[in-house]
């Protein structure tokens, strides 16, 4: 079980905003998108369903608005942390597909992004082994790496349990 | 002889070798080993940590294992590995009820982290070649370049320890090859593609890195220079689908490569989506009207 | 009038602080039981070993010592050199043979009678799970 | 044996409605030291203290204990009533049978056991008593203050005017500290100069006022009462005496507008002679030794411009350090503050465009003495965008403040409201996180600078970017809950007020504490804000927190009247419970010394002891804890008397 909103809001010291908004102004998602950061921390505090926001998952966890924070609001760590619950309580983002895809090829590969039959030819081309060396090498190594993420949450909520 | 457990990330290895390839050449022309590892993804915040923090923890410790028993601290070329591993790491560093969590799952494949070993970023290394570098350079490339460090390297600064608001490191490396770092709007800003957005958000990731490119097409740039994988996969990929700008890409390895007098082909230049064509044009002339 | 068996503690005050609290707690008329007896001293840091091993030999159950909150001492810092006393004392009794829950530092201030109030019964009912001091089972015998 | 009489309080019922009274007098009475024991209705009351009196003189008592109320209520009354019975009023003790008795506890029968337990502790107590007496010191009559800002010229005014004499040490060549900058002053807009200049001018003319400028306190020692001050006069390199102050020499000065001047927050020039503005007190001129040509190479042309052109040969280039000493009764600090540095904030880009400035820096600006002669000018233009930042560096816990500076929202309101009066076409944006307007006008002007068409948009800024040679603010809104930018051609920082280091070797001086926003540490936040824990030393203006000028004068005469309070004395009597070192059994090893938070022991270098300091010793009794071999002797609070009383209650 993770952490509750306020759990999330004392860790990530979220009762010490002012709500001043450096947050947001600095944030280069918001320009681009309705991502309010400092909306999210006060959702969060006045009790709001900020784990059903779509926002939520437009913030490319860039930490500028951590960095900026002039009261050490941990806001990215809280946006991370508030993504968490989300998907505990089955609030997936839109797209839910592609982290599904990507909890798989992570599962079979050992990569979120594995090699294609077109970049191998590359790799050979340019004097790389045609695959690289990692824990799918070894077929004992990646089977144990399986067992590993047998027991995570992480391949539950990736679907594959 | 210096020496390093070589962490290339999914990308560098499986979409962009070349990252691999120039990585590899410029460690061995400055004498710095690399042992390889049965590394997994590192695994990305984007979509691991957000979806299930534990379980990003635990593979991430599962990486920092692997060279532990021989002593050898990780190197990335990705921000985005660096990252997940500084942050697990630390996380692990500072929270040992954390580092008994992740041991017990690790246990399960009978494997451990004590936290010896810490990842460390290629940059972090090259800092101390300036000498051995400029003394392999063989071309000067005389470029105008727009370096975009990427966030993961630089923040948090509680965590990273790096000046995140007034960075200098790359402008003195890509001057070593002879380049020019070009100061841009917002130069600092986010490529648009971490925390899951650019596999969840596309739309809004287009349009933070379509803002970012249009200020580096401002400043004229001959190129952009990256020291992440990640953020090269989002400058190469998206100016494609946006078709506003047609920057050239480089990592800052395969920078370091051409300075060195490698040929593009073998920095794999010709596999990037953004031609580099043009780019090669003028270094060739370059190199004729040196000799 | 039940004959059950109540622990006898002492308890060191310093003036400004806590003293006063236990004084606020008195105006508020907020009850706590009535095993405590209060030495009123200027500063907890006035308070020595000798002194609290005294009070166990003498058959105290329990020492309490009361001060400011930290940054609040009336003399500066005297506060802070209570605590690293008390914590080096609470590993000495335990050579002794006494359970460190028996020695008791709390910060409280003169507003916060309440909390002296809360901390009496508390204490009260820590030390009566505790029974008796077992210095004092010794002191009996050796008399 | 002692002889000791006790006296039992029903106070009205509250006490004896729970406690038995008769029952304690029955029990208290067995004690054999005990030659006078009684209850009455009120102790306190008239007769009630008369019974003691009476029963003092008739039994020959040597101590008395009143088992009542708390010490801390009448114990001074008490105190009062053995003296008048010719008892010294230290071999009195009061057992607390109310607060911490009969209003706590419920059961009658265990409350009347406690009480009986609680006066015989104090029976034991008090036949250890022991007078003491209280050490008279007399007092020094006159005070020194630290720092010639508004505070200390207030504070020094009102101690001098009530007969008082007065040393004003101040670091800088002329007092006036950061009002002089200023034009104006919120909320009244009067301006600054003509209302501080002839406070300045009466400092330099009151017979009862030495002042000291380009000083510095190098020592002080003893206490209250009684300290003695040396102070540090830095060399001026020009003749006091002589110097008329005419300024020929800043003008025919070599390097006359090529220094950048400290007081115009280096947007103005002066030359290595100088005043640091024209209203300067004293007017007298000053030679920068790290600048002087003639200081630095000992040449200066051909010869040194300076001294060619001033007619009373007043230019002294072999000047040197002089120092004074004197005793003083008090003191008062009034180091003031810093304004924070901007640079700390690199995402508002200080240091990377000039038309970035700071609060302060506008305030030059602003000044008809100021680099622009009170134009407002930036880079020669006079800007249209204008944008106020609000909270830089305060309120912010990432440069390690966390308070709020208390000025900068009015001052920002006073500028943007004198920038409109100038630029009556500028376009004002105040960014701000939350608006403070709370003195007496405050809010009202507040209100009329929105009325004269200042913006006030909440949301304070995240960044400033250059592009283009252009300047942006970027910041959301929070109202709208919309980010944006806004384009501007002056940004102004509300830089807020932080401690001043210059004041971090005085504090050290006199062994004060900071409270954690690091400003000086008063004796009580609301009770005694002049106060500090040391005797005879007193705090006014920023230097104890951030204020603006009205709190500033309010707590520079509160500080004052405490020193005439002092002063006015003949002799001030310390309380005599203090620690007293047995030099006899005292092994040197000076453990005492390191516990003493008031540094009151001194160490006897022939003796090879350790003494106390009676003057300085606060009588907290930290030291005789400590003290291995038991020589130091806590009066009042005696070791003896301490397990005494512990003993009687077990
Ligand atoms: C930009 C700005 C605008 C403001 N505008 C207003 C306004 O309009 N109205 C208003 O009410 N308030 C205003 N304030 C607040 C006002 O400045 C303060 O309230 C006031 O200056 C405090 O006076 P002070 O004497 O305590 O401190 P200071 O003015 O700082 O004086 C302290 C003096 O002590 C001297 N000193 C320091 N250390 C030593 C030492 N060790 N030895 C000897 N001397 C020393 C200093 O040189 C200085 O002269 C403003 C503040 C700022 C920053
Ligand atoms: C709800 C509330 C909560 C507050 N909480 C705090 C707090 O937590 N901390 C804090 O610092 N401040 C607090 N304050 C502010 C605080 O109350 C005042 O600062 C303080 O009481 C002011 O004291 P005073 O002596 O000036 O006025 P008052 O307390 O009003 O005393 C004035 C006295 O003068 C008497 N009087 C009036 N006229 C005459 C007359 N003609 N002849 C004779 N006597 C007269 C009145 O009867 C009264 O006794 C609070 C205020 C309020 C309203
Ligand atoms: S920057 Fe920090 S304090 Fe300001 S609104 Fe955002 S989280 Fe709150
Ligand atoms: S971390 Fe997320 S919310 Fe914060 S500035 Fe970056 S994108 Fe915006
Ligand atoms: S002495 Fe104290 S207890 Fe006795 S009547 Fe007076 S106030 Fe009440
Ligand atoms: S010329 Fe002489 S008298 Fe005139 S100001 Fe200068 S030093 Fe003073
Ligand atoms: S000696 Fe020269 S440089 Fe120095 S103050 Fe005089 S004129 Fe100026
Ligand atoms: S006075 Fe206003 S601007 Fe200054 S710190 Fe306080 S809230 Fe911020
Ligand atoms: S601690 Fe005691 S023995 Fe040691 S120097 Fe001080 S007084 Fe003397
Ligand atoms: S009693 Fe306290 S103040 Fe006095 S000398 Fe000892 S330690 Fe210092």
């Amino acid at each position: 079980m993770g952490k509750s909103v306020k759990e999330i809001l004392i860790d990530g010291n979220g009762y010490a905003c002012i709500q001043c908004g450096r947050c947001t102004g600095s944030c280069p998602s918001g320009r681009e998108c309705s991502l309010r950061t400092r909306k999210l921390i006060h959702m969060a505090r006045m009790g709001m369903d900020v784990i059903k926001t779509e926002e939520l998952w437009d913030c490319t966890t860039c930490f500028t608005c951590q960095e900026r924070c002039p009261k050490e609001v941990k806001t990215t760590d809280m946006i991370i942390e508030l993504r968490n619950l989300a998907v505990e309580e089955g609030y997936f983002p839109t797209m839910s597909d592609v982290p599904k895809i990507i909890i798989k090829s992570l599962y079979d590969t050992g990569a979120g992004q594995p090699l294609s039959p077109e970049v191998s030819k590359i790799r050979a081309i340019i004097g790389l082994k045609k695959e690289a060396y990692d824990v799918s090498t070894n077929a004992e190594t990646l089977k144990k790496f399986q067992r590993l993420l047998d027991g995570l949450e992480i391949t539950k909520k990736g679907g594959l349990r | 002889m210096e020496e390093y457990a070589f962490f290339p990330g999914c990308i560098a290895k499986n979409v962009y070798p070349g990252i691999e390839k120039a990585t590899r050449i410029v460690f061995e022309k400055l004498g710095i080993g690399l042992r390889d590892y049965e590394y997994s993804c590192c695994p990305p915040p984007g979509v691991l940590a957000c979806y299930d923090k534990p379980s990003w923890l635990v593979m991430g410790a599962r990486n920092l294992s692997q060279s532990e028993k021989d002593g050898l601290n990780p190197m990335t070329v990705c921000s985005g590995c660096y990252g997940t591993l500084h942050n697990v790491w630390y996380a692990l560093k500072n929270d040992p009820d954390l580092m008994g969590f992740v041991n017990d799952h690790l246990g399960r494949i009978d494997a451990e982290y004590k936290g010896k070993v810490h990842p460390i970023h290629f940059v972090d290394i090259l800092k101390n070649y300036k000498e051995k570098i400029a003394e392999l350079k063989e071309i000067d490339l005389g470029l105008n370049v727009a370096v975009h460090y990427g966030c993961h390297y630089l923040k948090p600064s509680s965590v990273t320890g790096e000046n995140s608001e007034r960075p200098t490191l790359l402008d003195e490396l890509v001057g070593l090859a002879g380049c020019k770092a070009v100061p841009f709007k917002d130069g600092l800003t986010c490529c648009g593609a971490g925390g899951g957005v650019m596999s969840g958000e596309p739309d809004v990731s287009l349009k933070i890195i379509n803002t970012k490119l249009n200020n580096m097409k401002d400043a004229n740039v001959d190129a952009i220079v990256n020291i992440c994988s990640f953020c090269h996969m989002q400058f190469d990929q998206s100016q494609k689908k946006l078709k506003t700008t047609e920057i050239p890409v480089l990592h800052l390895n395969q920078l370091f490569g051409l300075a060195f007098g490698i040929r593009p082909k073998h920095l794999a230049l010709h596999t990037h989506l953004v031609s580099t064509r043009d780019l090669e044009k003028k270094l060739k002339d370059l190199k004729k009207g040196g000799e | 009038m039940s004959d059950e068996w109540e622990p006898k503690i002492v308890g060191f005050l310093c003036n400004w602080c806590c003293y006063a609290g236990a004084d606020m707690a008195g105006t508020s008329r907020m009850h706590y039981p009535a095993n405590i007896r209060v030495i009123r001293v200027m500063c907890s840091s006035r308070i020595n070993a000798e002194m609290i091993i005294k009070a166990f030999q003498t058959g105290a159950d329990a020492v309490f010592i009361g001060g400011c909150h930290p940054g609040d001492c009336h003399y500066v810092d005297g506060n802070y050199r209570t605590k690293k006393r008390i914590d080096l004392l609470k590993r000495l009794i335990e050579h002794i043979g006494i359970e460190p829950e028996r020695l008791r530092l709390e910060w409280i201030s003169a507003a916060e009678g309440e909390e002296f109030a809360k901390t009496m019964k508390e204490l009260r009912d820590d030390i009566k799970k505790l029974g008796p001091s077992p210095l004092r089972e010794i002191a009996r015998e050796a008399i | 044996m002692k002889r000791i009489g006790v006296f039992i309080c029903h106070c009205g019922v509250n006490i004896s409605n729970t406690v038995d009274v008769k029952k304690v007098v029955e029990e208290i009475s067995k004690i054999p030291s005990v030659v006078a024991c009684a209850d009455y209705q009120y102790m306190c009351s008239d007769p009630g203290q008369d019974m003691i009196k009476k029963a003092i003189k008739e039994n020959q008592l040597d101590s008395v204990v009143v088992a009542a109320c708390s010490p801390r209520m009448h114990e001074p009354t008490f105190r009062a009533t053995v003296s008048d019975a010719g008892m010294n009023p230290y071999c009195f003790e009061m057992s607390n049978i109310r607060e911490q008795c009969s209003w706590v506890h419920l059961d009658g029968e265990k409350a009347t056991k406690k009480a009986i337990d609680l006066v015989k502790s104090s029976v034991a107590r008090a036949s250890l008593l022991e007078p003491l007496v209280s050490q008279g010191v007399p007092v020094v009559p006159k005070a020194l203050v630290i720092g010639g800002g508004i505070a200390g010229i207030q504070t020094s005014l009102d101690i001098a005017n009530s007969g008082y004499k007065v040393y004003l040490v101040e670091k800088e060549p002329s007092i006036g500290g950061h009002m002089a900058r200023f034009d104006k002053t919120f909320p009244t807009l009067d301006c600054a100069a003509c209302i501080l200049t002839p406070k300045m001018v009466d400092v330099a003319r009151h017979p009862n006022i030495e002042l000291l400028t380009y000083s510095e306190v190098e020592s002080i020692d003893g206490s209250v009462g009684n300290f003695h001050v040396r102070v540090k006069k830095n060399p001026r390199y020009v003749d006091m005496e002589k110097c008329t102050g005419c300024g020929s020499c800043a003008e025919a000065c070599r390097l006359a507008g090529r220094i950048a001047s400290e007081f115009d927050m280096g947007l103005g020039k002066r030359g290595a002679i100088y005043v640091p503005f024209p209203q300067a007190v004293p007017l007298r001129y000053t030679i920068d030794p790290e600048k002087c040509l003639f200081l630095k190479h000992g040449k200066c042309g051909t010869s040194p411009k300076c001294a060619d052109v001033c007619t009373t040969d007043a230019i002294k280039f072999d000047d040197k350090p002089e120092f004074v000493e004197f005793d003083v009764g008090a003191i008062v600090v009034a180091t003031g503050f810093k304004e924070f540095s901007a640079e700390l904030k690199p995402e508002y880009c200080y240091d990377k465009y000039p038309n970035v400035m700071t609060g302060l820096e506008l305030e030059r600006i602003f000044a008809p003495s100021g680099p622009t002669g009170g134009k407002p000018k930036i880079n020669g233009k006079e800007p249209k965008r204008i944008v106020f930042i609000s909270c830089v560096g305060s309120r912010d816990k990432k440069v390690g403040n966390a308070y709020c500076s208390r000025v900068c929202c009015m001052y920002i309101a006073k500028q943007a409201h004198l920038l409109k009066e100038k630029i009556p076409d500028a376009d004002i944006t105040v960014m701000y996180t939350d608006m403070r307007a709370f003195g007496k006008g405050y809010e009202e002007f507040y209100e009329r600078v929105q009325k004269e068409g200042i913006k006030y948009r909440r949301g304070n800024a995240a960044e400033v970017y250059g592009q283009d040679g252009k300047l942006f603010v970027r910041a959301e809104d929070t109202l709208l809950g919309e980010p944006y930018e806004l384009e501007a051609d002056l940004v102004v920082l509300g830089t807020g007020l932080t401690p001043n280091p210059l004041a971090e070797g005085i504090g050290k001086l006199l062994h004060l504490s900071l409270s954690s926003d690091g400003f000086f540490l008063e004796a009580h936040p609301k009770l005694r804000p002049v106060d500090t824990v040391i005797d005879g030393v007193f705090l006014a203006g920023v230097a104890q927190g951030p204020k603006d000028i009205p709190d500033t004068v309010a707590q520079a005469s509160g500080a004052a009247s405490h020193v005439v309070n002092l002063l006015s004395k003949d002799e001030i009597f310390a309380e005599p419970t203090i620690a007293v070192v047995d030099e006899d059994a005292c092994v040197g090893c000076k453990t005492c010394m390191l516990l003493c938070p008031f540094e009151a022991h001194e160490f006897d270098e022939e003796k090879g002891v350790m003494k106390v300091n009676a003057a300085l010793c606060k009588g907290c009794g930290s030291c005789a804890a400590a003290c291995p071999s038991g020589s130091i002797r806590m009066n009042h609070f005696t070791n003896d008397q301490i397990i005494a009383q512990l003993l009687e209650v077990l």
